[in-house]
């Protein structure tokens, strides 16, 4: 079954009547996954893709009539996290946030409002999630990956396809593929995925595709000394990119050294992990 | 989005901070006679969008509407890191008995925002911050609970404030936190907060960073975004709408997705080569779109290759190839592409790129050697 | 605290919530004006801080001036529950083609705010309540996250609200959510909310409950008070800072503690005596308060006998001894008094009443008993 | 050591320099409580009852110092939920708050924060807690109680003394005597309470004090027959109460038949709970 979901899901869309929510409903659908309901404010009771899909006006609507149980979202920035309150209401197992460019004080919110509460949650600004040959929840392309027992975690968008493809190309499968998003304050995190590979008995070796900014990788570098068991290969993006500009001295402050690509590939290294030079020479570490 | 040092003390004054009696100047002149007005003693800053203006002479204290003159004068010729100092803000000079520092921004690693104050503000207070870290003061806000007055009571206590600062700090603690959240910032700042001779508060300097994703909710401090102020390339970038960041190299990129981006160019400079730019389409970009990205490659005159490659998810390969052509006819250009493209409608892609003489790359490694071969030929 | 119909709705009109044209009116000629500004159709309605007044026959549909005086004189000569009517609200009659319930209270088993909604509203919403739950819309709310707009989707789809009129519906239940937080209220409350024959909503009725306890944040809400619209006796009491309630009985009560005041009474029950009101004098009462207590208590013709009942904790018992001794000095009364006096200060306590001609009593029961007895034989 | 609170709790003092933060200080410490700190904003660096007990501006500051990890609550009702968010913020295990007159809204963002958080609230408007001969936590005179084997929660504060005084006078000992406050929204209830009463070895009978409102009592009826062991006696006060004030139509709605005197006593009854006619007969129940 992998990690985070299987094809039993019973799976809502948020924002299903957009271009984007509904093309990806489509591609989401072609790969089997379990789609059962589409929210849309003012558009419920309308039916999408040929008559196969049931829009609602509320997620507790939907969630009343179909029995859904996780969500992904499509809506636009400025409702995004409406609509993760809503799924979390809604008693979403997982939510997996597609949608980018929301505001950061909103995603500060939606953090404290999940603490103490069961919801799972993937993104914002991110790809979501790719079992592959099993379930699709997101915008990952699946035909570019096989089954196989690899889990892939990334906080990058197309950087991960291009890692899932260079594996594709040397036959190597992934168990599952998560893509957790680039955005400073979000769901889960590399340590809190890396912790669900530990435990998957499908998952023998674990990819991690970090970028600079932020001390997730650091963080994610001592998990993995002192707990993970399997092998874990990774490339961090950004060693070549210009330095960052930093929110004045109050960045400073709170980063301090941490958030460089030499300080993550650094703190990676001296806890065991093999790094990759590029992309494509990944699949040559695990 | 940055704003300026006068626009954010605009904006802390709407919330009853303190901050010095001064006006913007243009011209050497205005500022002489904003100095008469001031009272002769005034510091001339210089309003740039980066920091580092005081370290480049873009920050003086002068004592008379002559020298203010002559100050302005020399400052509105100036660059600094760049970017041509187009404004200066003549403020009354403040006897300063302490300087201390206060700031909010968000914390990754909490995913709160934090307050941060140390007694010894100033320019020099990274230093103290990686020194001495036992001076700084943080406190975590709950974004729901919003900040209290005990955590208030607590960062005074941290920073050893005496009491009888203790309710106009409190007033100015608080009013940054407004300004925080009710803006939308990602960083405000106040360094230095000064307590003056005569024992009063005042905000000397202003730094204000805005969440760009948050602007839709505020207009009006996204009409104050100073478009002469910021870099150029940048600015063209945003109106496109793609993410660009001008480098120092001579290898063009335009890449969909910003990781893809950074490690397009890491290959770069792993095999030898060395990027001219950071650009990042996003997802689903139009050909016209891919277009304009490329002419604002090609604005850079040290550009002697461009390597392309995008990765179609929801961007389509063959948008993409239409840009390329369309770039292609309209701009008279002989420097060599290198397209790598893989994904959605690939093969449609190839097809409309059939007629152009461009380089194909299976993969991005082959993508980034061949980028690079075409250097070196052309500096042979 | 209650609020008049015209004060909650004058609150709810600065919302932005459709209320109808109406003033109020302390004369029937008034309200005969009124009836001809407004166009000749209007309802008269009873202001008075009790529900039941339509019942009672203080809401009447009227269709002259003519007929809006002689109604109002019939209405301002009422008593509704014991209290008189010293105001009418004039408002203009609107043509209804449905009535909504629609309110906000606080839900004691939640420990949450609850939004309730029924496309049935009307005076006979409980029995809506009782015997179809179902029609019931009830939604929690995060006082910290505070309403959402899903919420009131989910409640406008739960009462089966046509879609036309989904946004000002959902603008009214925003804005009577703001007046609950904004004002503290305890309990917000539109009944009915009507959707009116050329479809617009307009809310006909208006309660609001403010939380006594948060008044100090709303000097202005604590202002409109309607003392002469109150029960004498419990104005009086909290002028005094007591806690008094009327009754029907003969057996006064003065107690420390509202559990306590309640445990009095229904023990004087218990032994078949009638007690004559609640009294709680609440902790650490001074000696002024107690006499002002029993002064109150005193000014009901029909007490036949005091039980004071004081378990000291906070509260002195010498304290309340010192009252008793000042009430039996000031007050010209034959009533007898049975005084049980347990904890601080106990023996001082009864020092002083050692010269009064006072009953005493070990335990509640005691005293209880005594004091039915006394008016027992009173009534031989 | 009976439930919540033993003589080796590290106690704080909020409001510490009023007039009943200070008698009940002495008040407790006379009880042999152990009194480590008090809170007074602007009074840091003071010290009270003859140089006992240092006074801090915060909470933080007074737990960096002396290790406080339980709060008694006696400031201003206008103050009082920021006071408990410090309290929360500050670590503390148990607060008992006993400051009466705090709004209601207040007390709802209090039950909200307070989610996800171990922080145990005991309030507000409570008499607090006694644990007779160990320990004394907020303001229920220390000498009207032996130790022994009851349990006792009351909503009541005076009237939790009568049953007290009444059971004293029998001499039956009480394990812990929990005062939780008669608010609407409060912290532990009933049901709180019985469940740590159920599971201590110490405590082989309860005595509940309930009053008219809410529905608690009926909670705890149901509770009770569902989970205790333990013989449980209750009084509950208002049978004799004007029928309440109801809020408009919504709290007839919210509350429905729930919340009268008879309601509760029946409920608890057929839940085979003893009923006491007034507070004295409690002790010959037991």
């Amino acid at each position: 079954m992998s990690i985070l979901a299987t094809n039993k899901v019973r799976l809502l869309v948020q924002g299903i009547t957009g271009n984007e929510g509904l093309f990806h409903t489509q591609q989401m659908m072609a790969y089997n996954t379990n789609v059962v309901a589409g929210v849309s404010p003012g558009k419920g009771g309308d039916w999408v893709l040929d008559g196969k899909v049931p829009v609602f006006d509320t997620v507790k609507n939907a969630v009343e009539v179909t029995g859904a149980n996780a969500s992904v979202i499509f809506v636009p920035a400025r409702y995004t996290a409406d609509a993760i309150f809503e799924a979390v209401d809604g008693g979403m197992e997982l939510v997996v946030c597609i949608t980018e460019g929301v505001p950061v004080l909103d995603m500060m919110r939606v953090k404290e409002y999940l603490k103490g509460k069961t919801t799972r949650l993937i993104g914002p600004n991110c790809p979501g999630i790719l079992t592959p040959g099993e379930v699709k929840i997101g915008i990952i392309p699946g035909n570019i990956s096989l089954p196989g027992n690899i889990g892939v975690i990334s906080r990058s968008g197309t950087l991960t396809y291009e890692v899932l493809y260079s594996l594709y190309k040397e036959k190597r499968g992934v168990s599952t593929c998560v893509g957790i998003g680039g955005d400073p304050v979000k769901g889960m995190n590399f340590v809190d995925v890396l912790e669900l590979f530990e435990a998957d008995a499908k998952t023998d070796a674990v990819v991690m595709i970090g970028e600079i900014g932020g001390n997730d990788e650091e963080m994610a570098a001592e998990f993995i000394s002192r707990q993970m068991t399997k092998p874990v290969a990774a490339f961090i993006a950004g060693i070549s990119a210009p330095p960052g500009k930093r929110m004045g001295h109050a960045g400073a402050i709170v980063e301090g050294r941490s958030g460089s690509a030499e300080s993550k590939i650094e703190k990676l290294k001296s806890n065991g992990v093999k790094l990759a030079d590029y992309p494509e020479q990944i699949a040559t570490l695990i | 989005m940055k704003l300026h040092e006068y626009q954010a003390k605009n904006l802390y004054a709407k919330y009853n901070i303190p901050i010095p009696k001064g006006r913007i100047a243009t011209s050497a002149s205005e500022a002489r006679r904003l100095c008469e007005e001031l009272g002769g003693k005034v510091v001339v800053k210089a309003q740039v969008l980066v920091s580092g203006r005081g370290k480049a002479g873009g920050v003086r204290l002068v004592k008379t509407p002559e020298e203010a003159e002559e100050v302005t004068t020399s400052i509105l010729s100036m660059k600094i890191k760049d970017l041509p100092v187009r404004k200066v803000l003549v403020d009354e000079a403040i006897s300063i008995s302490k300087e201390i520092y206060l700031g909010i921004t968000n914390d990754r690693a909490a995913q709160k925002p934090v307050l941060i104050a140390c007694g010894a503000g100033g320019v020099d207070i990274e230093e103290v911050a990686q020194k001495t870290p036992g001076k700084i003061a943080k406190m975590e806000v709950d974004s729901l609970l919003g900040l209290r007055d005990y955590q208030i009571r607590d960062i005074e206590l941290s920073i050893d404030l005496p009491r009888q600062f203790w309710r106009p700090f409190g007033e100015i603690i608080y009013a940054l936190w407004k300004v925080y959240t009710d803006c939308d910032a990602t960083m405000a700042e106040i360094n230095p907060l000064v307590i003056t001779a005569d024992n009063h508060l005042v905000a000397l300097d202003a730094k204000i960073v805005l969440d760009e994703n948050a602007l839709f909710r505020h207009p009006d401090l996204a009409d104050l975004r100073d478009i002469d102020g910021e870099d150029w390339a940048e600015t063209q970038g945003r109106k496109f709408g793609v993410s660009f960041v001008k480098m120092e190299g001579d290898i063009g990129c335009m890449v969909n997705g910003a990781g893809l981006a950074m490690a397009t160019m890491d290959i770069i400079s792993h095999f030898g080569g060395k990027p001219a730019n950071f650009l990042d389409i996003g997802g689903g970009a139009s050909s016209e779109k891919v277009a304009s990205a490329i002419r604002l490659i090609l604005a850079d005159r040290n550009v002697k290759a461009i390597l392309i490659n995008v990765f179609g998810g929801i961007t389509r390969c063959d948008e993409v190839a239409e840009g390329i052509v369309r770039a292609c006819r309209d701009v008279a250009s002989d420097v060599p592409m290198v397209v790598r493209l893989v994904g959605t409608n690939e093969d449609k892609a190839r097809q409309i790129l059939s007629g152009a003489s461009l380089v194909y790359a299976d993969s991005l490694v082959e993508g980034a050697k061949k980028a690079i071969d075409m250097v070196r030929k052309e500096d042979k």
